[in-house]
């Protein structure tokens, strides 16, 4: 039994190593075949033909925190509802409601949410 | 199985080499990138373990949403470089927090009876986690979704008060 | 919802329409007769001389002052054989600079000047600007190999003196011309 | 690991600091070489600096140097995708400081060439403002599908596919070709069924309707302090266009309406251009049902025309709205000033205003629903 | 399942070496139609000049971004920069091991496939936040945190959709999920959950209307702005194999896959047109829609997605819940996830009809004290 997860886990491993394999390599074959010129011009970033004016690397408007956090709460539902799924109709009731509670407790946060205007961006 | 051993050291060197890389990078949001390398080495050490579910939760849970959020907060702050050590007056205290924590794993790891080869590993399928979440742990889990809301909407607060200002 | 499917409705009936594109270096679309390319001088095939006698009002006419004419004595006319007393020396046309505005036609008193219909010439792209600059030479080329069919030589508004009514004659003379160099070369 | 320190000395150090962002003079959405500078906090603008001047070529001094004849030409590029507008402006300024009456055929054939040139110019703004809606070029090649049809028309009455330099003071540089009507009808027909097409992408479309409505709401009296004209005032609710307010040409003959929006928003300045080049081709087909024959160049026009000393300015209804022309006449052949009120540059000095607080991707719709011609703006 | 040898590592190596082949003649070919598709919606021809109807040009195409200057931004960050192509490109490998194409042909058969390819898929999401941040770029940045936040964000209705077919099969494994569909596609029981998984995986790929973060006439391709050459290539290369992922997922999941409607048995060559003509549709619907529709805003793109479709997705999964559960007639769930479809449908109508959650007058000028 290990060895079946493990086997189907190989593949995911030598995928990965491809991911990085194939990618490597087409680097690679650029580096081989590309001209290089350098310009002081290209190295600048590109902003619509001008010098771009001031930072680049400001910060992110705090709304996009806020989308990260209850996408992680979400997410983390999600994780729980996985093996509820495949294993409700067998538990029966009593289960259908755990998760029904569940749900609506975080719906009620989304609700929460919702009434302070957080998932209207501004 | 040696070559499952072999992964391991492999998969464990990778993984403390991404945590050290959190705490050397002088830059928060490489550090925050060597932490996706060593949550991700952390999913394929429960993939040797044989626990197939935890390790898929700790790529979408960390890999993913965990990694995202850290990477938003950092781009919250001025993101800079950090030149030489960060010092402070609090230094014995994280000294003798650190040596706490590292006692404490210590004891923990030659403390514990370890179950043996990975082959030996119990595989529970999602079915019984399932189960066992769902009748005998179910009131945790429900005190988990109270947890979540609380820091659903502890944000919500606090990001109101940020837009308040 | 519904207004997305109509916008779904609208592209699938297009495609399944005729594609309208006509790929233009393998197919070209017929210019028709009026099309406005860029001017070319003709050639008078009766006296084997341009039409064109320096007298330069297209240069004074062109709004970007793209053409540059001098005048000369013409040697045919001490020879008896032509009516024309000059001639044009030398003859620029910067096409880069030409806006096509057309005026230089509509000026000309002798019908030397005319807007190209044709294919020939219309590509302008060059490694060198210098290359677009064309000499009397150049562009009498195409009046005289015949590329040149039917120009288009309406009387053009209020500043348009005659013009020579020799049309047909001059193609005759062109298409024969042409035929003649194409026979030799 | 690189060693930047990205702090800027003399900044606070934890305060939120918004980016400046150029948006053109190389940026896909804004056509032409216009530039803006935008102040943004996250998604939301805080501030617009537009940047103007790229494109200027002395189209208002060139003129003085050049005369009546040659400045035809300078027209058409002033405002590039309406040249048979400008041209008529001009044309007619010319005309009024003469006293010179254009033939009653070359009145026609100017109106029926003038309003088709509405429409490709307002399918040049549809399909412009559909790709900065977002739809992936569909609209405009629809658009440009239809536009092509008219400027083949155009290309064989006239010669040329943009710069028409046709219009002549009395008149029309030369007569039309035979089989003007029915190729007329033609284009008519192409349009109609292409109109369909822009129509079906458009109108009614839920994601259209849900970024457009209710997006910079101008109300008639801003608009009117503002100096909008065209459709960004239309689209206010004042039924203000030239063409009936102050009928120039022969558009007293004809019977159109001007379409009205309510809200002054992004969506009805869209909904009028629709809706106005179908009011443009019913004139066409008036004016092609009462063509006259006749000559198409007025009596006595002298080889060199020149100006009795005076002023004069005209205005015409251009697609952008009020494109005017001022001339000063000194009685030589050449303009001593020439002034070129384009509508383009007025409605764009609203640009500031109506963008401000808005999202980046907003900005640049508004932007795009001004449909600005940078060679007019500049000139 | 079969191996192709007797080696787990080599049968592993030998399967994943077919997808490594497969992935960039699939890609060079699916640009050809995408852009052929496009053109004749756009009664245009598209590519015709490099080789007959211009089937060669994504060759062309390849050898140029091959041998093109390979052009970095002095001030990119260049670790970030440089990885981020990795990190976009290498999840979308590791997801195509989960995706079973017929019952003989995969990578390998997961008990917890569609589990594994949803959180693999999510790992792509860092690489365009790095590669927002590594360049430098203001419209990079600005692209960056939109992918960040779009794909997120509707990673959840796309997980939520997903588990309410997994409830109807009782499995996580796709090949499991599509052996149940032999008589009816899941699509008859759940057409609320097909709407919104086509809607989230529409934002998932960021295609039109959801392509906010690389939208060209706002942030000029966002991430990928600063990338040229083989490096951007390598972006275009991840989204066109998740185009296929996504619709082949898809069509596992509510078109019943290689089983539907020949059966669980049908010849493997069956299997195969099955499965390549129901992911084309998937394929050449979204291209489709790309060339309809207009884009939303990110505004409107999170109303979207947490004020409807999520509370939808959970409404899909009660339904569900309570069907299977009192065990009540299949035909049941097929008329309550159609009315909530319907209804579904009807909001989003009414709310883009009307100022409301999409739609919103941005409180324009008043709010900066500017007065119009």
């Amino acid at each position: 039994m290990t060895s079946e997860v493990f086997n189907v886990y190989i593949a995911v491993l030598i995928a990965t190593i491809f991911g990085f394999v194939l990618v490597g390599s087409a680097l690679i074959g650029n580096l081989i075949l590309s001209p290089r010129q350098k310009s002081p011009h290209k190295g600048v970033t590109y902003e619509c033909g001008m010098l771009p004016i001031g930072r680049s690397r400001a910060q992110v408007h705090f709304r996009y925190y806020l989308f990260a956090i209850l996408f992680l709460i979400f997410d983390i539902e999600a994780v729980f509802l996985f093996p509820w799924a495949v294993s409700f109709v067998e538990l029966g009731e009593q289960a259908f409601y755990e998760m029904l509670v569940f749900i609506g407790i975080l719906a009620f946060g989304l609700l929460y949410a919702w009434k302070k205007g957080v998932l209207n961006w501004r | 199985m040696t070559y499952e051993e072999a992964l391991f050291y492999v998969i464990a060197a990778i993984t403390v080499a991404g945590a050290l890389g959190v705490v050397t990078a002088r830059n928060v949001i490489h550090s925050a990138l060597f932490l996706i390398l060593a949550l991700l080495g952390v999913a394929a050490v429960y993939v040797l373990l044989a626990s197939e579910f935890l390790a898929i939760v700790q790529v979408l849970v960390y890999g993913g949403a965990v990694t995202i959020l850290i990477l938003f907060a950092m781009m919250l702050t001025r993101v800079r470089d950090i030149e030489g050590p960060l010092d402070g007056p609090q230094r014995p205290f994280a000294a003798l927090a650190a040596t706490v924590f590292l006692g404490t794993t210590v004891l923990a790891v030659t403390q514990t009876e370890w179950r043996g080869e990975t082959d030996e590993a119990t595989v529970v399928t999602i079915e019984q986690i399932g189960e066992a979440l769902f009748s005998t742990w179910a009131m945790p889990f429900e005190i988990a979704s109270l947890l979540l809301m609380v820091a659903l909407i502890g944000a919500i607060v606090l990001a109101r008060g940020e837009e308040g200002e | 919802m519904l207004g997305i499917l109509k916008a779904l409705k609208t592209t699938l009936q297009a495609a399944l329409r005729k594609p309208v594109t006509v790929q233009y270096p393998l197919e070209k679309k017929e210019l028709p007769h009026r099309s406005r390319g860029l001017p070319v001088l003709l050639w008078d095939f009766d006296v084997d001389e341009p039409f064109c006698t320096g007298c330069q009002v297209c240069a004074r006419a062109c709004p970007v002052d793209c053409i540059t004419v001098t005048m000369k004595d013409n040697p045919k006319k001490a020879a008896g054989k032509s009516t024309r007393k000059k001639i044009v020396e030398h003859f620029y046309l910067d096409y880069a600079r030409c806006m096509r505005c057309d005026i230089c036609v509509e000026v000309c008193n002798f019908d030397a000047i005319v807007m190209n219909n044709t294919w020939e010439g219309v590509e302008l792209a060059t490694y060198d600007r210098q290359d677009l600059v064309l000499d009397a030479d150049a562009l009498l080329k195409q009046s005289r190999t015949g590329q040149l069919k039917d120009p288009f030589r309406e009387p053009m508004g209020v500043a348009h003196s005659g013009w020579s009514p020799k049309v047909e004659d001059d193609e005759e003379a062109e298409e024969t011309e042409a035929s003649k160099e194409g026979g030799e070369g | 690991m690189a060693t930047t320190d990205y702090t800027i000395p003399g900044e606070p150090d934890l305060e939120t600091v918004d980016i400046n962002i150029n948006v053109g003079p190389q940026h896909p959405a804004t056509h032409g070489v216009f530039r803006m500078v935008l102040t943004v906090d996250g998604e939301l603008v805080t501030d617009v600096d537009p940047v103007i001047g790229y494109m200027h070529r002395g189209n208002e001094k060139l003129p003085e140097n050049c005369d009546y004849r040659q400045v035809i030409g300078y027209h058409d590029r002033t405002d590039y995708l309406a040249q048979f507008n400008t041209e008529q402006c001009f044309v007619e300024a010319v005309e009024k400081l003469t006293g010179i009456k254009p033939t009653e055929r070359s009145e026609y054939i100017r109106v029926i060439l003038v309003e088709l040139n509405r429409i490709m110019s307002h399918l040049m703004f549809i399909g412009a403002f559909s790709t900065d809606v977002g739809i992936f070029g569909t609209s405009f090649m629809y658009a440009f599908r239809d536009r092509e049809y008219v400027q083949d028309f155009f290309e064989e009455i006239t010669g040329e596919r943009m710069m028409y330099n046709y219009f002549r003071p009395g008149g029309l540089a030369w007569d039309v070709p035979d089989n003007f009507r029915e190729r007329c009808k033609q284009v008519l027909g192409h349009i109609n069924s292409g109109l369909k097409d822009l129509e079906g992408m458009i109108v009614d479309n839920e994601i259209v309707l849900a970024r457009c409505r209710g997006l910079s709401r101008v109300s008639t009296k801003d608009a009117i302090n503002w100096g909008l004209t065209g459709p960004l005032l239309r689209a206010t609710g004042l039924e203000y266009d030239l063409r009936k307010a102050e009928p120039y040409s022969i558009y007293d003959r004809f019977e159109f309406e001007i379409p009205t929006g309510k809200d002054g928003d992004v969506y009805d300045r869209v909904i009028i251009r629709l809706e106005e080049m179908k009011q443009s081709v019913r004139i066409v087909e008036q004016a092609l049902a009462g063509l006259p024959g006749g000559p198409i160049m007025a009596e006595g026009m002298k080889r060199t025309l020149r100006v009795p000393e005076g002023e004069v300015y005209m205005r015409v209804e251009g697609p952008r709205g009020e494109y005017g022309v001022y001339i000063v006449g000194t009685g030589t052949d050449k303009p001593y000033r020439h002034k070129v009120r384009g509508a383009s540059f007025c409605n764009l000095s609203a640009l500031r205003a109506m963008s401000i607080g808005n999202y980046l991707s907003d900005v640049i719709i508004i932007l795009g629903s001004i449909d600005i011609v940078l060679c007019e703006v500049d000139r | 399942m079969f191996l192709l040898a007797d080696n787990v590592w080599l049968d592993a190596l030998l399967r994943m070496t077919i997808v490594a082949v497969l992935v960039p003649v699939g890609v060079i070919l699916l640009t050809w139609v995408e852009r052929k598709v496009i053109g004749r919606l756009q009664q245009r021809l598209g590519p015709m000049h490099v080789g007959p109807f211009g089937l060669l040009q994504g060759i062309a195409d390849t050898i140029k971004l091959m041998t093109k200057e390979d052009v970095r931004p002095d001030s990119a960050d260049r670790p970030t920069f440089e990885l981020a192509v990795f990190v976009i490109v290498v999840p979308v490998f590791m997801a195509a091991v989960a995706i079973p194409f017929t019952a003989d042909i995969f990578v390998r058969n997961m008990a917890l496939g569609l589990f594994y390819f949803l959180a693999v898929s999510s790992l792509g999401i860092v690489g365009f936040v790095m590669a927002g941040w590594g360049s430098d770029n203001k419209y990079a940045l600005l692209g960056g945190v939109r992918a960040g936040a779009q794909l997120i964000s509707y990673e959840i209705p796309l997980i939520l959709s997903a588990v309410a077919v997994a409830m109807l099969g009782q499995s996580l494994s796709l090949y499991t999920l599509v052996e149940l569909q032999d008589n009816t596609p899941f699509i008859a029981y759940q057409p609320l959950a097909f709407v919104i998984f086509i809607i989230a995986g529409l934002a998932e790929l960021y295609r039109q209307p959801f392509d906010i973060p690389v939208a060209e006439s706002e942030v000029v391709g966002g991430p990928t702005v600063e990338y040229s050459g083989i490096r951007w290539s390598m972006f275009q290369m991840a989204e066109f194999v998740s185009l296929v992922l996504i619709s082949a997922l898809a069509s596992l999941l509510f078109l019943g896959g290689w089983v539907w409607p020949f059966g669980a048995d049908n010849a493997t060559w069956l299997q195969v047109v099955l499965m390549v003509v129901k992911t084309s549709a998937f394929i050449l619907f979204f291209m489709w829609m790309r060339v309809s529709v207009p884009r939303l805003r990110i505004d409107q793109l999170m109303a979207l997605c947490w004020q409807i479709l999520l509370p939808f997705a959970f409404l899909q999964i009660i339904i569900n819940g309570l069907v299977l559960v009192y065990d009540w007639p299949s035909w049941t769930l097929t008329i309550l996830s159609g009315a909530a479809a319907i209804a579904m449908g009807a909001i989003i109508y009414r709310v883009a009809r009307r100022s409301g959650v999409l739609y919103q007058t941005s409180g324009a000028a008043e709010q900066v004290g500017l007065v119009l």
